[in-house]
């Protein structure tokens, strides 16, 4: 849904599509002789303002919000390596992104991956201004570039969940690298790439990220813990959380920021960026409420770490659905898929048998796929949304349009995630030793230990 | 002189500190524990998994002292220490062939 | 002070205020014919930029914000249900405001409340804008009832701190529900629904929520510590801090997070916002340091637990007074204010009687009716203020009216708490049982416990 | 660098400059005639928007951020007392800026510091408005006093990491009045009050505070070392952190705060902050990888204190380049600074001999050092940055200047701190004794402990 | 009465616990202790600090028994604690004297 | 064989770890605690509750030791951890029955 270049350069593009995809390699060359004709575009400090803002809140969902979501929930021990790990992975793609993250992602190329024009951002000033959603308002590019480079981010930081207590750490950064390159980098151009990128050009509505970045990850977690194995331990020891407070602090710092996520990504501070305040708000409040309704009836007892969790369930489902949907509609979605979360860490995890050992499948993966269907049916103008994606008439046909991006994001995301993983596997090796693993892999991979009287 | 471990309900501690320092008790060191026994302990759950916590947590306090003083705090315990339900602990005496005190190298019963 | 309507409609609504309290069922129809002929509102997206980021700045300073501040200064087997109740009250009043909240408070209606016909925000679009203080310019809708919202959501949540380590889980939602009811969005609308509202009409100086959230929510904290009944040990026990780290983090984010809730209360971002800026810090630091200063003087050592509730203690003064007074003015307040708080939680603490566990009443209590009173010295253009509420002439005259509004939100809110929680004692009982309280509400009402080794 | 008079009086001062530093002192006479055929300033929302939020951005970056990086460092039984000093010197500190640290640092006078004429902050109103850096461009008056004093306010705080430990309460406010007075004032006068600024006039480029802020409190806190003497038990006993997790979340907001510092700095909501922004982000990033790097080569493991350390690292040494140099350079700088602050930490500290408990010249002194170096060096347009100062045209001229300006600050800002110091040991004595020192100043200087099961 | 006071590995406790429950012991306390012996420990680097840690977390299990159980119960751990690496731990026992139940005031055998 | 018991000051771990691996002790295990004695405690504030703190953070190390170590042992405690000052804390010694390694089964002497 993201476009960075010109309205009118777009619908240049579309005929051009319409050759076909091979004829794809010549497109940069086409954009760049339209843009000459493109109108100027305006900049208005206003929108800088929310989106510098909105930038720095998706930094603050990862460090310290995600790290600490994540590594409250973890043995004392381990605790260090998954701050690590989330801090190195997001250090590690900002710097990837500026390189060639941004230009293979968001600057011409075909209907799956961009081409190397902006490589090391080249060309691109302090006055350069990529496109809104609105005609004639432009951003600095510099401040788009950053605020996708905390999308890739933060989207590569929340596979690590999956890993968690037993992986080495340098296996988490050549996976990353790879899983960046090969995953993330040609979803995100297939799903917001406009008008040429092949779910975007298809009508998926996906507003800030359910099958970019949600989906995208929770499977490739999945496929992480199918490939390292089981925790030492697990179901024998206990594996209580060492620190709830810091997982609920977690929690309230990704609801805080996600703000930035979604309603950051309307890219204009206005009414578009209010309803996606206003839905992720509601959303996220019913889904609490809702986890602690079922963990009330099923279990008796509603749990902070349930509540938590419910939070996040219902973050990730509306992040798809936030620009397109009416308030009450975000409820019912927040509602829906929190319950279908609670499935996802207990039924579904059962059948799975994978130690995914933070649910990111399970959290991610399923909110992140109800997200994406709902959106489907609560963006219709009748259930209070703002209509279907482009060319899309019918609640069934938009549906099946989610469920096709759903499927080529696990599909290509499963793929690319288990030849990576078995590359990293037979160069370094994924996990640690068992030694090292009993011993914790903050002394053993790091040297430190978190805490000390 | 004997050394009186006891291991109690944390919230008694004070009382029991007061109770034997009233008999003439002069010192005590205390640690925290977790005690397994009849008392039941309950069950924690995180997401899907569920942890039957056995240990509950309880303070043992060890005491050194002479041999004449072992009844009188040994029922300065007893009287704090009870609440009459299930988990309230216990107190094993032991002998102790030797006490100094390290400030002074004072031995035995002036080290107390 | 708040107005959602449109300039021209207030004056309108002045003359039919006239007619009288008895008429005033009528004033809606008047308000809908009225507002055909208004002028056009026009959104600024520096207005927006800056409510959306105060508006995240509100949910921050409540989750995780309040949360740690009251749940560091629990022992730490009560830590997690402080932290719970924080949240799941939040959330539940979130929901509650989309639905009937925003509409009671914040639409036509008479003197004490408003009227149904938003009633699940009905009407409102991404293209609707709310009226602010500047005639002509307007925010949208979305945006203001989010603002909004998060004001409900953080008085409900400050309750729960005079109820601590002792309170049923299922107790607090039962009451907060009923008290956001039939206290807070009476007052709510009585204080800031312009111009009928029955404070508004009256003058009653109050630019962030004094009265409607700290005094409305201290007065409801201690009568319910009264009902409670005192914890378990109280006196006996040692019930120390058990993490002083995390209420320094909880009263820092609070601190950070009220500019949005002060400076937001400006609705717009200009110099008025900028006024509202530099009241809060400085009001703050000058809190801090009256605290730390009494403390050193009566009691010989200045501590941590002591800046950070002096810190909470010149925000609470400063919210009603950061509209209208000048920074000279603030420095005052916050000090006076922080130094009558130490008074609060100390000499009143020991008259009252009451377990007040985390001093709602003794910071938000009496820095609140303190604040609201020194508004209406301190407003006074002669003492550097900007000058008294509508009508009102002389710092006498104000400070009655301030006092006015103190004395009917302690009435209100107080009989109402009463009611509400003699309802809920009934229905559901207030306390856990004794066996449970001893053993922490983490554990008996939640199932976890926060730390592990 | 930042200028708060009109452009136009720029110039005027210019000649005056002229005429010599004898005459400097007649300077505001000057200016204050010129101000009349000002042209006048226009305020834009969303300049105001997004000041408002960078300084409460940097106030975060103060508390918690900087405590909690901070007092994660320490033994558990001191941690409240750094919590107590960062507090309570911010605090401290802009009840001083407003009543004179504004007026003397930004208000006329000579090269060496300002006038007296906006002492409590007179005349200044919520309509008043300061020069951003584009001609005819205001921003509420307040708006900047706030922004500034909160650069002010962290700028002391920063010196007390150098000081943990052992300090005495009173002596840390005392000597900070001190040196604020007397060292922060001048410096902040000399870098940034064009154009009569002693720095400012020679080209000195230094965008968000290198020198004023990080250089001057790094050698203040290095003096502050040797003053004290070290740690009893310092190289016998562990003196482990007693928090990583802590430290993290401090460094992890102070990155995310940061961006209110140096994309604040530009006081305008443009591409000259999305610049700031991108620098800052990619330069942090790239010091987060480049320290880890450097410790898995020499020491066999990358730590998360590492990491935190590196973070930090990388945005000292941005913070005076980040509106000159181009993202490529900013990787560049961030990687350079990031291993010169490992060697800062281990070799040149072996070397110093002082016990600087939290490595405040190691980072901020040696991070600031060569950033302010080279800013001189990628500022050049050949190597992607923006510029030179005013009047500099070659690299070797630039990073001459720029090494004077380190110069200055080192010798200006050390020889304040050994008389401020040693005028404090006298009246107050700078140390607690030993026993309160063996005890912790938690329980000995604030009478509370930290954590509690 | 005999007081059975074990150190073993942490993660050893649940199956500790299991097998001396199995052979009847009927209660236990247990705390968190730090070991200091012939398994090695490791460095910790802070910036330029480097610590070496000669203590390493180990757990300490008291568990006072009649001594008719005693031989059972040393099988017990002996089984469920060893791994056969350095580190595993010690038993030692020594005698009790007295043993009361604080809150029936059983003693000995009938306080266990 | 002999279990040396003693509480020391916190800062004194590595003192004292250091002078007992001098004189041969072989392995150690070390536990927080807090101590009640003649060293007076603190008061602690929060808001208007004030706390009387009368236990100080001390730490017990246990060793077992052959009887003919135990002189040397003793002296070296007393060398490392003793100050001067109220509070330096105490030797407890008493009598161990049986030492087994559990790695190895081997008794008594050879366990240590
Ligand atoms: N045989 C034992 N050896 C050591 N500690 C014991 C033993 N039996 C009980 N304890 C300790 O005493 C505590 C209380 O024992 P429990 O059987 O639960 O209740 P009660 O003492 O009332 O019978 C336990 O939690 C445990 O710490
Ligand atoms: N003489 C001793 N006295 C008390 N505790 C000891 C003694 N020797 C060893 N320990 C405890 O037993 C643990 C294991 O001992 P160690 O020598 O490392 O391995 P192993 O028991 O396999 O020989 C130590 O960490 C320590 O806690
Ligand atoms: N009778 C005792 N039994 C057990 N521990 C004791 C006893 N007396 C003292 N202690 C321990 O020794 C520590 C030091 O004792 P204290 O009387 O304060 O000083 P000193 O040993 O110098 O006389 C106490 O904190 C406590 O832990």
């Amino acid at each position: 849904m993201k476009d960075i270049k010109l309205f009118r350069d777009m619908r240049k593009g579309w005929a051009i599509l319409a050759i076909g995809l091979l004829l794809s390699l010549l497109a940069p060359l086409a954009w760049a002789q339209a843009a000459v004709a493109a109108p100027p575009l305006v900049m208005h400090k206003g929108d800088v303002a929310w989106m510098l803002t909105s930038t720095l809140l998706v930094l603050m969902m990862t460090v310290p919000g995600l790290a600490l979501f994540y590594g409250g929930l973890l043995r004392s021990k381990n605790v260090l390596s998954m701050l690590m790990q989330v801090m190195t992975v997001f250090s590690m793609i900002v710097v990837l992104w500026v390189i060639y993250g941004y230009t293979l992602a968001f600057n011409g190329g075909n209907a799956f991956i961009g081409n190397f024009d902006k490589l090391f951002l080249k060309g691109i000033t302090k006055d350069s201004l990529a496109a809104t959603f609105s005609a004639g308002v432009g951003l600095p590019e510099y401040v788009f570039v950053m605020f996708q480079a905390t999308f890739a981010g933060i989207t590569c930081a929340l596979i690590v969940g999956a890993l968690a207590e037993r992986v080495r750490f340098r296996a988490v950064l050549a996976f990353t690298a790879l899983w960046f390159t090969f995953a993330y980098l040609p979803i995100a151009h297939m799903v917001w790439y406009g008008p040429s990128g092949f779910m975007f050009a298809r009508g998926v509505l996906d507003f800030a990220g359910g099958t970019v970045v949600h989906i995208n990850a929770g499977i490739a977690g999945l496929v992480g813990a199918y490939m390292l194995g089981p925790r030492l331990g697990l179901g024998r020891e206990s594996m209580k959380p060492h620190s709830v407070t810091f997982t609920m602090i977690g929690a309230s710092l990704l609801w805080v920021g996600w703000f930035g996520f979604n309603a950051g990504s309307n890219l204009e501070a206005n009414g578009g960026a209010g309803l996606a305040f206003i839905n992720t708000m509601v959303a996220t409040a019913a889904a609490v409420l809702s986890w602690l309704a079922v963990e009330a009836i099923t279990k008796g007892k509603p749990s902070m770490v349930g509540g938590a969790s419910g939070a996040v369930a219902g973050l990730v489902a509306i992040t798809p659905a936030c620009g397109t949907v009416g308030p009450m509609g975000a409820i019912a979605i927040g509602a829906l898929a929190s319950a279908a979360c609670v499935w996802g860490v207990t039924g579904l995890k059962k059948i799975l048998k994978a130690d995914d050992a933070l649910d990111v499948f399970g959290v991610h993966g399923v909110g992140g796929i109800l997200g994406a269907i709902l959106t489907g049916v609560f963006s219709a103008p009748i259930l209070g949304g703002t209509g279907f994606g482009a060319g899309i008439t019918t609640m069934a046909q938009q549906v099946g349009v989610q469920a096709l991006g759903v499927g080529i994001t696990l599909a290509w995301s499963g793929g690319v995630s288990l030849l990576a993983y078995f590359i990293v596997k037979q160069v370094f090796g994924l996990r640690v030793s068992a030694e090292a693993e009993r011993e914790g892999l903050d002394i053993s991979s790091h040297g430190e230990s978190a805490y000390e009287a | 002189m004997k050394l009186i471990s006891c291991i109690i309900r944390p919230y008694k501690l004070d009382e029991v500190r007061e109770a034997l320092t009233q008999v003439g008790v002069s010192g005590l060191t205390v640690s925290e524990v977790r005690g397994f026994g009849r008392q039941k302990g309950h069950t924690e759950l995180y997401r899907g998994a569920e942890y039957t916590v056995d240990f509950l947590p309880k303070i043992k306090i060890e005491a050194v002292v002479p041999a004449e003083l072992l009844d009188g705090a040994l029922d300065a315990i007893l009287q704090s220490a009870r609440t009459g339900s299930v988990g309230d602990g216990k107190i094993f005496v032991s002998a102790v062939e030797q006490v100094i005190r390290i400030r002074t190298g004072d031995l035995d019963a002036d080290a107390l």
